[in-house]
């Protein structure tokens, strides 16, 4: 337990020193965010119309910007090869290393959502449920973002190809959340897709680590 | 714990773990990811305020009207239990007529008239030349 | 009426009928080049010099 | 002892010498079948009741939405052994696979909008079938830049294999999403092979054309496997005899 406490913490120091990749995902949650209702036709129902798919994918472009940081300094300066060494398992100190990332670059948002959901007009419990959705969908997309950054690591400019092997991964959880946030907002029934969003969110828990290990196996000989 | 038992749990529980997560998504996927709802479902959204919606049903024999000269076209949807009457204006696809299965897009107005902005036929995994069609269903 | 003529769907038959034998063509014939592309690779490395 | 013979018939000489034995059955029989499947279909099987002559899209969209999905299938298992038993054979037929079936996926969403355009009245609808075929596009896509972006050979292999492992949880979605949920997109007419919901005189064109295609396929993996074997082995002493 000791090694992951340590890895946790440093992964923690290590992001306030990059502070601007985090910063830069947060801002860019939040312009999407906001820069629909500013340049349409701001009315009530329109907007509440497309906030469910407006936060999934200012949400999943957001994650999907920061992450290419995600493995590639610690690749470079070995931290990932010492990892692989320690005694304590890869696959539990990649977990243990996503989390920390999700804490720093997807929680922000989700603080942050209540104050662009309520642009939308959307209101009361209406922003629990979707604060709750992207707590569910980013605590997926953290893992699918560490498959793809370790499965690409070695590439020199894996921006494209990282969308193009992201998009459809993802594309369930964006489907499904937004329907969660519409049916959330018309009043009917949201535990279908939250069931969806919930099993998602455990599957890519228990695989995740286990997937991105290997994959940065891969990567790594 | 030696580091054999300690891998032996790992797995043990990540099996368990992926276990339940896909009872939840099998269990969510029975209600989810309607394309339509039934005309018996849409007549209880009826009072509601609501958005645009689809209805799936088979437009009833007898009922279809079209307007002289214009694109405007009446008809009523019907699962057997509830019917919605529909009312569009435009193209219809090739595939519709009645006793076919068709799926409506838009919203009810006050008059409790479903006003399609799309309508779209649904065929069956049912092949057979005509002749055939006759033996099987004569009234049709 | 020739057997041809498929009616009002003339163009939804035929174009699909057109779009399916041209990516089998396709397939085929890529499969072919990068076979000859092979061979004559090989051919050129084991040339005596 | 049954190991070894896996490992003999999977050494790479023995495999080209096997596959281009095969392919020239393969594509004649195929081609064949596709031909006289294409003339049924075209112009000996009646009318559908129906959709008229438009229902003949069928005997093109089916057999390569099939093909698309065995493809992925066929890539899959391949990249499970190569990556198990390290099999570079096995990686080499994954990589010819997947432009193939990437087209084949392409050639079925074309046919389904050429088909659902005058039918459905629409040629395009983001209902369960239509989208995870076209996230089965993607995942084709996906495969062939990971592998063409990552310069040494070994790695491309088993990274991109990764990737096709897992997009193989997307099989079971396509074939299962007419019955799990409510699409616009018909449910299957063959899938119960006792009373097929298509009459005799229909049927038979299409079932040939499925398996022509199929037929098909396998030459042409055939070609393009040995093409790709023969560029990973072009120093080792086997292939200055071909």
């Amino acid at each position: 337990m000791n090694i992951h406490f340590k890895l946790f913490s440093r992964e923690i120091r290590v992001a306030f020193k990059r502070w601007t990749d985090a910063l830069t995902g947060f801002i860019l949650f939040f312009l999407i965010a906001i820069l629909f209702p500013l340049i349409s036709d701001s009315n009530k129902e329109f907007l509440l119309t497309i906030v469910g798919p407006i936060m999934m994918f200012s949400a999943f472009f957001a994650s999907m910007l920061s992450m290419q940081n995600m493995f590639k300094p610690d690749f470079q300066n070995g931290t990932i090869e010492q990892l692989m060494l320690s005694k304590g398992s890869f696959v539990s100190l990649i977990l243990t290393k996503t989390i920390a990332y999700w804490l720093f670059t997807s929680l922000p948002l989700i603080l942050i959502s209540s104050l662009t959901a309520s642009i939308y007009f959307v209101s009361g419990s209406g922003i629990l449920i979707i604060q709750l959705t992207l707590l569910l969908s980013t605590l997926t997309m953290v893992h699918i973002n560490a498959f793809t950054a370790a499965i690409t690591l070695g590439i020199r400019y894996p921006g494209a190809l990282m969308t193009l092997i992201i998009t459809p991964i993802t594309l369930p959880i964006l489907i499904f959340g937004s329907k969660t946030i519409e049916n959330s907002i018309l009043g009917t029934d949201i535990s279908g897709p939250l069931y969806f969003l919930t099993g998602m969110m455990m599957l890519s828990f228990f695989l995740g680590p286990w997937i991105t290990a290997s994959a940065l196996k891969i990567s790594m000989d | 714990m030696l580091p054999r038992h300690k891998r032996f749990l790992g797995i043990l529980v990540t099996l368990i773990g992926v276990t339940v997560a896909i009872a939840l998504i099998l269990s969510s996927f029975q209600d989810n990811l309607l394309y339509y709802v039934t005309p018996s479902e849409a007549i209880k959204k009826i009072d509601d305020d609501q958005s645009k919606f689809r209805i799936g049903g088979l437009v009833e024999v007898g009922s279809f009207k079209r307007k002289d000269g214009s694109l405007q076209s009446r008809f009523v949807l019907t699962d057997g239990i509830e019917s919605v009457e529909v009312n569009y204006i435009g193209i219809l696809p090739d595939l519709f007529r009645e006793g076919q299965g068709i799926i409506v897009t838009g919203k009810f107005d006050k008059m409790k008239i479903f006003i399609a902005s799309e309508v779209l036929a649904k065929h069956d995994e049912n092949y057979m030349p005509p002749d055939i069609h006759a033996l099987k269903e004569p009234t049709s | 009426m020739s057997i041809f003529d498929m009616g009002d769907y003339n163009f939804y038959v035929w174009s699909s009928v057109f779009v399916s034998m041209l990516a089998l063509f396709l397939t085929y014939f890529d499969a072919k080049k990068k076979h000859k592309d092979a061979t004559s690779t090989i051919r050129n490395m084991n040339k005596p010099k | 002892m049954n190991l070894k013979k896996i490992y003999k018939y999977g050494s790479p000489p023995n495999f080209y010498r096997f596959v281009m034995k095969l392919e020239p059955w393969c594509l004649c029989l195929g081609l064949l079948m596709i031909a006289i499947g294409s003339i049924g279909g075209l112009f000996v099987a009646p009318k559908d009741y129906q959709m008229g002559d438009a229902f003949r899209i069928i005997y093109f969209h089916v057999p390569s939405a099939y093909l698309s999905m065995s493809a992925y299938a066929a890539m899959g298992i391949s990249s499970i052994i190569g990556i198990v038993w390290r099999s570079n054979v096995a990686f080499a037929v994954a990589k010819s696979i997947a432009p193939f079936g990437a087209l084949m996926t392409a050639v079925a969403l074309i046919t389904g909008m050429l088909w659902g355009k005058p039918m459905w009245g629409t040629a395009w609808v983001w209902d369960a079938r239509l989208t995870s075929e076209f996230i089965l596009l993607l995942l084709y896509l996906g495969y062939i830049a990971l592998h063409a972006t990552i310069k040494e050979q070994k790695r491309a292999d088993r990274a991109a294999s990764l990737l096709a492992i897992l997009g193989i949880v997307n099989l079971p979605i396509i074939h299962y999403s007419v019955v799990w949920w409510n699409t616009l997109h018909q449910a299957s007419t063959i899938s119960k092979l006792d009373s097929p919901s298509i009459v005799g005189e229909m049927l038979w064109p299409l079932l040939l054309m499925i398996i022509g295609y199929m037929i098909f396929f396998v030459g042409v993996i055939c070609r393009g496997g040995s093409a790709e074997v023969l560029m990973r082995e072009k120093r080792s002493n086997w292939v200055k005899e071909v």
